[in-house]
């Protein structure tokens, strides 16, 4: 793939003109962060469901959302696009992309950053791609929007994606449509469409959930040479653990709506410190488990109406004792770059 | 505006324009205009000659004389001979034409020189000439009726001041002046007759000038088109009469008394102007005042009595309210008709409920008497003999009420062979007292003919509400 | 030992595709001569290559995709000559958890509606007790009463997934085929999700055909393995031995490739060469040749045949497996640090204690 | 393909047949004679009778159906009873007029109803909305004998810059002709656009909220672009279904904006046989419309599995 | 979770479509107006002030007045009473004919679209020829064989819109089928039948509501239509649509002929649209609320 340089630059949002335009200065953006997020909130009208989420990316870091299912994780990627379904509301103390607020963003500015700089694959892939429009008619429009590429052109770089994420032959799979391609295949589709673009920050939604591991690896791969090539920066979001521990520059975990604990990889994996990100890593399937239960956490997450005062992993931890269900534990760094938002932590230290 | 060329909003496109073959009333707006008959008729209904001169040497003899020279719109001569191959034609069952039964009691049509014909006829027949004057002797060129075989009836060729260019079915017939007319070209070069089935629409279309002349005025408008100056409405007293037909074969309306009472309780007037908006007049008899000989002026006018209409059909040993039901086809003056009937009949002890039919039905429902009071308006004809002997007499084709009276059938017989007008209107009006107390028929009213055009068209109307566009020209 | 369960034999599949209005179809043979069974309380994993035609096998035992060829003895009885009634009783002892949850959820109807259709038109349950058992079966999957009157759209991903399991358990049927079941799940809730398809196994003899990329899980979970490479089987037999000993080199590959949790840092994986092979218009030999680091001219002549081999228990389509041998398991996880350790041990202490204390008190 | 294509147009046989024969009965379960309906009031019986002899309307019900068939499998759908008219070139010439105006008001409808319906979907519960909803339903509620009135009162009367009715053939004066297309084809347009609003109204709500749609919103491309393409693409085939519908219908015959407008189209024509039991063009007339149908149908089917792939044919 | 904090949620979570309606302001407005319209159908005889069917010649087309306040028609009639006595047939024609065809055109429709191959040709073309017949033709032969009355015209009417509900059924119903969650009904053994009636019914109903709220507006008209040529409700008993048909001879003299029953024609096709959207809406879980 050969973009054109001066077509880049000529495309690229001039960011600075766009922030003095905002005049209700926002706190000031972490210098050189390409996601600021602090105090995001989003909710159906009810109770919060995301409640409170930081999030701060670095250009080329690959940041891993984990965490309970149902936690927020995706409304929280569909937040930095700006796409939440209708009748959601976001609130945020910080929501800047780049410098630029995106709170404030208007439609268009919002429109010309989607797809180019920031760009998503979504966790649903069949439902997520047009039933009507070709494979490569739905790549090839967002170079045509953002590149201004012709259709040829355009159709050039969608095939050499394709190819890029593995899909047997390209060239047939470009005219097919989406109900004609495989689960796997679709997930591929969307993830060549998310980086079409060569996006600054990519935001995958479980992207690699219905592909092999050889072609998971390859996937990977060409996800660290656009960090590698442009500074990139991805929020990967999985279940996948294993996963994580070989593709995460840092970690944060999530459980209803908050984040409970976050750091760089070695913290997580040879250091972790929430009762929850314990449980999780206690429920990985292991060889020498084979015939016996695994580990689940007992009881059910809470529900968004009933969340507990306290910590709101509370009522399912072992070790809780009442300041737990008195009081929200503060995401408290515990190290530098390692925060945990548990009275408990070290549980070594504090549990007897 | 040109005034080279006429546009004619009429209300239905004719069937045909073969004139041995017409039978709807909706060609009588053009009829005139392609074809002209042997006599002609005037607005106040006198004979006149038309392609020939007539004499009457004994009541069952006509000669007919051709003017010299004049030949169809193909050019063929109108001669004796094309004349009686005309007659021929006519009479000759296998082409089932209408006028066979109109002509009457012709014997024999002959040759008697190369521009003379004599018809001899069985019995007098004193509407003779009238017939004449209309379809019957309409004369069509013998050579095109040859040559153009069925088409015959859309391209027509005859002898009228207009000759047939084209016709578009629904769309337009388009008619282009005829050098050879007899009485000279006229004056308009080019008729265009454009049917516009609603009456609203043939108004609206007047109005923007996109038709000069429209047939079919609605009664209601004539008020405020006549207000308008850029228009001219003309109206006159018509040759028909709406009237409905009691069913006097099956009960309630077998009872002459409940027919009476029927008749009681409903006063023409008030129909002349609910219905009608005060047009026309109201009707107590067949003969409509436009027909001035025969119209009887001191024939009783009587006032709806529903009161005594009660006490009638208490006599008639009938109890009220009497069920009927009043048939009548859809069109909007015949429904209004019908209702103003059902609310003056129900204060009278009836209980009238209407049933609208659709106009072909109404034919079949009249000839096989499946109603109780059905509306059975007549057009009209220049003769009394027209508007009576088919509805009074007792094998009359339109005698749809099963009306038998041996009296009313003998005057209208005697009337048609005399030959005096006089002593035929005394006929006529005896036939008419009788008719009043037997009541077959309620008779409402006599229908105007109303026709409007722009202001700047000068033309003739007459009762029949035929268009003859020969007589027009722009001022 | 009766017939078992599910007998698979020779099934094949075209697809025709691009037969639109004015071009011609082309056509891609997506499944291949693939065989296998399944018995009573047995988990056949069927993993392999994405897009090698492990949904559309899914598809076609239950009759959802018409195979073109092959056999589906379910029961001993042929599931494609079946009639409409008896492929609806068919239905009720075989169920499906489709791929893409959200596309398999009606949207316009509530979960719990979804859930309690097919046992009321089972007649499963009393009328009564439809809610009730509702209720257990979304519990059962780590939701609760309250989501039962939400419309699919308003679930997070694993929820909605873990609706389409939820329904497919509501038949009790006899046999499931999982198309990812798990893959969009919490480690924690995998771990329930997991154990209670397990213990309906084990307690009721409910078999599965488990579609999974997670090799771990497969693992965990599956008596028996087939590998599908392009669609066809390429290896066969016993879990732990197909996934311990590896003996076709695709198999291989997806070992080597599955992530492992502490590992130390990144690994560097042997990046697949070639291209993956076309579905359309194949070219003769070994489906895996082009991408194999093993394949010799031999390869590219013939399509290998599924051989048995070792104990007559296992097949491999190659034709130097026995030449390869059997590698070795891949290498062991990296060990887990001392912190890690610690507080693992109290977390399982933590939790034997809390049980203990209450044995069915929630959490 | 092809073998589908035949085998539709292969249906048509059947069709035609069974057509034929309910057109046949049906308009004979109409009471009334069509020779009486021509000979009207003053004809005698026997005149009747002889016309009847003459149409051959005295010979039993079947034997009329099979000569009559017989010669339709020769191309001769028969003369009108009414004039004698040639059936088929009388259609003919009426189904001229009738497809121009149809396709005028279909296009008129189109131009505005889509971008209409889509505005008030995509601006949903705005004034946008609210006022081309409300447009939509005054030309609902207004009948078209109304709307036509109007519209000459307006534009022939008030404003006289267009004819109040009558056609022109676009052969002899193309001029002419658009200009007496202009105010039949808005009047039947208004009425069949505010069908086509509300239906592209509701299609597009449906799909508006596809994660499709958000996908294409998460590309960035222009709004136009993820209104037009990927939802609109998605909310075609009702409107396609509708419009097939509309368009037979308009074939069928448009009998009161053709009244008004003194329009000569074959909805007039075949109201006006029906009224007079002109039997062979009121045959004439549902055989020809019957096979519009079916072509029209079939082309709207083609259209689906254009539109959306899923959709196969057969 | 315990059950008790549930329980609530769980009997109280079929609102009624009636409650979820009564939410939606436009849709209350609509229900409003229909109801409006369905009162005084009923209530007709109390609500007019007038005889509907007693002319009166001395009050020829006079204007709104206090005594009469739509004014009277060409006959003297009160026009007010008469609209409220033409609410029942309008209703009933609209209501009936459209409810009518709907049912049974989507059923066929459905039937077609899901089953396609031999199922579908027959249906669609039966369709096809019943569409082909033109409604006055119908509607003669209807009531030749059943003689006129309003009943008659709803039949004609119905007949005439069941291919529009067909057609626009099998379209949607050819998209709906081809989604995995009608596979996944399947595969949990549920039967054709049910299919259609629970899963794909709901999934193809906008359009539908759409066209029959449409229709509604064009029944009243047609019906109007047959009314005048007898094919219907016999006069004097007044219709909207046959009031707004005889208005038109009226243009220059009684204009209010025209406004109120095309008013009234108005107020009750927005009341049927307000409440399809609503109804629409309620089938759009979507929907936020
Ligand atoms: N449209 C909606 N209306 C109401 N609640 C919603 C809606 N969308 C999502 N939710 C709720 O918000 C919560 C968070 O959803 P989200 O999709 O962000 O979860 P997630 O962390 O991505 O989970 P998963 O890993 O299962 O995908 C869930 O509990 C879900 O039920
Ligand atoms: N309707 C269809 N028309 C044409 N080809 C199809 C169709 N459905 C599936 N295919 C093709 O069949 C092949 C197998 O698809 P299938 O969905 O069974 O793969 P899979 O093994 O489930 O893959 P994944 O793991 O990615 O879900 C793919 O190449 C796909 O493109
Ligand atoms: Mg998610
Ligand atoms: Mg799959």
């Amino acid at each position: 793939m050969h973009f054109k340089r001066e077509k880049l630059a000529r495309m690229a949002p001039d960011s600075s003109a766009l922030h003095l335009t905002n005049d209700a200065p926002r706190p000031a953006a972490g210098r050189g962060r390409i996601l600021d997020v602090h105090g995001l909130r989003v909710g159906f009208g009810g109770p919060a469901i995301v409640d409170g989420v930081d999030l701060a990316m670095e250009p080329g870091e690959l940041l891993c959302l984990v965490g309970e299912s149902g936690s927020g994780k995706s409304l929280t990627a569909l937040s930095v696009m700006r796409l939440l379904p209708p009748g959601a509301r976001l609130t945020a103390d910080r929501f800047a992309f780049d410098g630029q607020d995106l709170a404030s963003a208007s439609e268009e500015a919002m429109n010309r950053l989607r797809g180019d700089r920031i760009a998503m694959v979504f966790q649903e892939p069949m439902t997520s791609l047009n039933p009507v429009m070709s494979v490569g008619d739905q790549m090839t429009e967002i170079l045509e929007a953002h590149r201004g590429l012709g259709r040829k052109e355009a159709r050039e770089v969608a095939l050499a994606m394709l190819r890029r994420v593995k899909i047997p032959d390209p060239e047939a799979r470009l005219d097919a449509y989406p109900h004609q391609l495989s689960g796997g295949m679709r997930q591929r589709v969307m993830i060549a469409m998310a980086l079409i673009c060569r996006p600054a920050l990519l935001i995958a939604d479980e992207p690699t959930t219905a592909l092999d591991v050889t072609i998971q690896s390859q996937i990977l791969h060409l996800l660290d040479e656009l960090r590698a090539e442009l500074g990139a920066a991805v929020l990967f979001i999985t279940h996948n653990l294993a996963l994580v521990a070989e593709i995460a520059d840092r970690i944060a975990v999530m459980y209803a709506g908050r984040i409970v604990e976050s750091g760089s990889r070695a913290d997580l994996f040879a250091d972790p410190q929430h009762p929850y990100t314990l449980s999780l890593l206690a429920a990985l399937p292991r060889e020498e488990d084979v015939g016996r239960p695994l580990t689940a956490i007992d009881g059910q997450p809470p529900a968004a109406g009933q969340m507990p005062t306290g910590c709101r992993f509370a009522p399912r931890c072992p070790f809780a004792v009442e300041k737990c269900r008195a009081a929200y534990p503060p995401l408290a760094e515990l190290a530098p770059g390692h925060a945990v938002a548990c009275w408990r932590a070290p549980l070594e230290r504090n549990v007897a | 505006q040109d005034k080279k060329a006429l546009t004619v909003g009429i209300v239905s496109d004719p069937v045909t324009l073969d004139p041995a073959q017409m039978a709807s009333f909706f060609e009588l707006s053009v009829q005139y205009n392609i074809h002209e008959p042997l006599v002609h008729m005037t607005p106040d209904l006198k004979i006149e000659p038309g392609l020939a001169s007539v004499a009457t040497p004994d009541p069952l003899t006509y000669v007919f004389t051709l003017k010299p020279n004049l030949t169809f719109h193909d050019g063929a001569p109108i001669d004796a001979a094309a004349v009686k191959a005309n007659f021929d034609r006519m009479l000759d069952p296998a082409v089932g034409s209408p006028r066979r039964s109109e002509l009457g009691p012709v014997d024999s049509v002959e040759v008697t020189g190369p521009l003379a014909v004599t018809i001899k006829l069985k019995s007098a027949y004193a509407p003779f000439l009238q017939v004449l004057a209309n379809r019957a002797g309409m004369m069509v060129s013998p050579a095109a009726l040859k040559s153009l075989g069925a088409d015959f009836a859309t391209k027509a060729v005859g002898a009228g001041p207009y000759k047939v260019v084209s016709w578009t079915k629904n769309s337009e017939l388009v008619l282009e002046r005829f050098p050879g007319y007899w009485r000279g070209p006229a004056p308009i070069e080019r008729v265009v007759f454009r049917p516009m089935a609603d009456e609203t629409v043939r108004v609206t279309n007047l109005r923007s000038g996109t038709v000069q002349l429209v047939d079919g005025v609605p009664a209601q408008t004539v008020g405020q088109l006549t207000r308008e100056a850029s228009l001219s409405v003309k109206q006159t007293d018509g040759l028909g009469f709406n009237a409905f037909s009691f069913n006097t074969t099956r009960s309630p309306f077998n009872d002459v008394k409940v027919r009476r009472a029927f008749a009681m309780a409903i006063d023409p007037t008030a129909v002349q102007k609910a219905v009608y908006f005060g047009t026309g007049a109201p009707a107590y008899g067949p003969i409509p005042p436009s027909i001035g000989w025969a119209y009887d002026k001191s024939a009783p006018r009587p006032k709806a009595d529903p009161a005594a209409a009660k006490k009638l059909l208490a006599d008639a040993g009938v109890t009220a309210p009497v069920a009927v039901s009043i048939t009548v086809t859809n069109s909007p003056a015949q429904v209004r008709t019908a209702e103003v009937l059902q609310a003056l009949a129900n204060q009278a002890g009836f209980k009238v409920d209407v049933k609208q039919i659709d106009a072909t039905s109404l034919i079949t429902v009249l000839r096989q008497k499946d109603f109780d009071l059905c509306m059975s308006p007549w057009s009209g004809r220049s003769d009394p003999d027209g508007n009576m002997f088919n509805y009074f007499t007792k094998t009359g084709p339109n005698n749809f009420a099963g009306y038998s009276s041996d009296a009313v059938t003998d005057l209208l017989v005697k009337a048609r062979g005399v030959p005096s007008q006089d002593e035929r209107a005394k006929l006529y009006n005896e036939a008419e007292k009788q008719i009043a107390a037997d009541a077959p028929m309620l008779f409402l009213t006599f229908p105007a003919t109303i026709q409007a055009s722009v202001a700047g068209l000068d033309w003739m109307q007459y009762p029949d509400g035929a268009l003859r566009l020969q007589f027009a020209k722009f001022k | 030992m009766t017939a078992p369960l599910l007998e698979v034999r020779g099934l094949n599949k075209i697809y025709r595709s691009g037969g639109g209005f004015l071009r011609a179809p082309r056509e891609a043979q997506v499944v291949k001569d693939v065989g296998f069974t399944v018995g009573r309380g047995e988990v056949f994993g069927l993993v392999g290559e994405s897009g090698s035609g492990k949904t559309t096998i899914g598809r076609m035992l239950l009759r959802l995709t018409e195979a073109d060829s092959g056999e589906i003895l379910f029961d001993g009885q042929d599931v494609r000559a079946l009639g409409p009634a008896a492929l609806r009783g068919f239905r009720r002892r075989a169920q499906m958890i489709f791929q893409d949850p959200f596309a398999s959820l009606d949207p316009r109807v509530r979960v719990g509606d979804a859930i309690a259709a097919p046992i009321r038109l089972h007649g499963l349950r009393p009328a009564g007790s439809v809610k009730d058992r509702v209720v257990e079966l979304l519990e059962m999957v780590g939701l609760s009463a309250a989501h039962a009157d939400r419309h699919p759209h308003a679930f997070s991903g694993g929820q909605r997934q873990r609706v389409a399991i939820a329904r497919a358990l509501a038949v009790e049927p006899e046999l499931i085929v999982c198309d990812e079941p798990v893959s969009a799940l919490d480690l924690s809730v995998q771990a329930q999700v997991v154990n209670l398809l397990a213990d309906l196994s084990a307690r009721l003899g409910v078999a599965y055909v488990f579609i999974s990329h997670d090799m771990a899980v497969v693992r965990h979970l599956a008596s028996h393995v087939g590998v599908l490479y392009a669609g066809r089987l390429v290896e066969t037999g016993p879990a732990a031995a197909v996934l311990g000993a590896p003996r076709h080199p695709y198999t291989r590959m997806l070992l080597a490739a599955s992530p492992r949790p502490h590992a130390a840092g990144r690994r560097e994986r042997a990046e697949a060469t070639g291209e993956p092979p076309s579905p359309y218009g194949r070219e003769p030999g070994c489906r895996f040749a082009s991408r194999c680091p093993h394949a010799v001219a031999a390869c590219r002549a013939a399509e290998p045949p599924l051989d048995a081999f070792a104990d007559g228990a296992r097949f491999a389509a190659c034709i130097r497996a026995a030449e390869l041998g059997p590698e070795t398991a891949p290498a062991p996880e990296g060990a887990p640090s001392p912190a890690f350790q610690t507080r693992m041990a109290l977390l399982r202490a933590a939790r034997a204690e809390g049980r203990a204390a209450s044995p069915d008190a929630p959490a | 393909m092809g073998r589908y294509l035949l085998g539709r147009l292969a249906s048509l046989l059947p069709i035609l047949f069974g057509t034929s024969l309910v057109a046949f009965l049906l308009i004979r379960l109409v009471p009334g004679d069509p020779a009486v309906a021509l000979l009207g009031m003053e004809a005698d019986d026997a005149a009747i009778a002889a016309l009847r002899a003459k149409l051959a309307l005295d010979q039993p019900l079947w034997m009329q159906y099979f000569s009559w068939a017989a010669a339709l499998l020769k191309g001769d759908f028969g003369r009108s009873i009414q004039g004698g008219r040639e059936v088929l070139p009388l259609l003919a010439s009426a189904l001229g007029p009738t497809a121009l105006l149809s396709a005028a008001a279909l296009a008129i409808s189109l131009v505005i109803a889509i971008p209409a319906g889509v505005i008030a979907a995509t601006r949903r519960n705005t004034a946008a909305d609210y006022v081309a909803s409300f447009v939509a339903l005054c030309g609902l509620s207004l009948p078209s004998f109304w709307l036509g009135i109007l519209l000459i009162l307006t534009f022939s009367i008030t404003f006289p810059i267009l004819p109040a009715s009558g056609y022109v053939s676009p052969l002899a004066d193309m001029g002419g002709f658009l200009r007496s297309l202009v105010l039949p084809a808005l009047t039947l347009g208004a009425a069949l656009a505010a069908s086509t609003m509300r239906m592209t109204r509701a299609s597009m709500l449906e799909v508006l909220r596809a994660d499709y749609v958000r996908t294409a919103r998460a590309k960035g491309i222009a709004p136009s672009r993820v209104i037009w393409r990927h939802a609109f693409g998605n909310a075609q085939i009702p409107i396609v279904t509708l419009l097939g519908i509309q368009m037979g219908q308009l074939l069928g015959g448009v009998v009161i904006t053709e009244t008004v407008f003194a329009w000569p189209g074959i909805g007039k024509l075949t109201v006006d046989a029906i009224f007079a039991r002109d039997y062979p063009v009121v045959q004439g007339a549902v055989l020809l419309t019957a096979t519009l149908f079916v072509l029209i149908n079939l082309a709207t089917d083609l259209i689906y599995t254009l539109i959306d792939p899923r959709m196969r044919v057969a | 979770m315990s059950a008790a904090v549930m329980e609530p949620t769980v009997a109280t979570r079929r609102a009624s479509l009636g409650r979820a309606l009564a939410q939606d302001p436009r849709a209350t407005l609509g229900a409003a107006l229909v109801l409006l319209a369905v009162v005084l159908a009923v209530a007709a005889p109390v609500l007019a002030p007038f005889d509907p069917e007693l002319p009166d010649f001395t009050a020829i087309l006079s204007g709104p007045s206090a005594t009469h306040w739509f004014g009277t028609d060409d006959l003297g009639r009160d026009v007010l009473s008469r609209i409220i006595y033409g609410a029942r047939a309008s209703i009933l024609v609209g209501v009936f004919s459209v409810v009518g065809a709907l049912i049974v055109g989507a059923v066929a429709g459905l039937a077609a679209g899901f089953f396609g191959g031999w199922t579908d040709t027959l249906i669609m073309r039966v369709m096809d020829v019943v569409f082909a017949f033109p409604s006055i033709l119908l509607a003669l032969a209807i009531t030749a064989v059943l003689g006129p009355s309003l009943q008659n015209a709803i039949l004609a009417i119905a007949v005439v819109n069941l291919p529009v509900f067909a057609r626009i059924a099998r379209a949607q119903t050819m998209v709906v089928r081809e989604l995995e969650y009608v596979d996944a009904q399947r595969a949990l053994g549920f039967g054709p039948w049910a299919i259609l009636a629970r899963t794909i019914a709901p999934n193809i109903a906008a359009p539908l509501i759409v066209q029959g709220s449409l229709l509604f507006a064009s029944a009243i008209i047609t019906e109007s239509y047959l009314s005048f040529l007898g094919l219907g409700v016999q006069p004097p008993a007044p219709t909207w649509g046959s009031m707004l048909r005889n208005a038109i001879g009226f243009l220059d003299m009684g204009p209010w002929l025209a406004w109120f029953p095309g008013l009234a024609i108005f107020v009750v096709v927005l009341g049927f649209n307000l409440l399809g959207d609503g109804l629409r809406d309620r089938f759009d879980p979507r929907e936020v609320r």
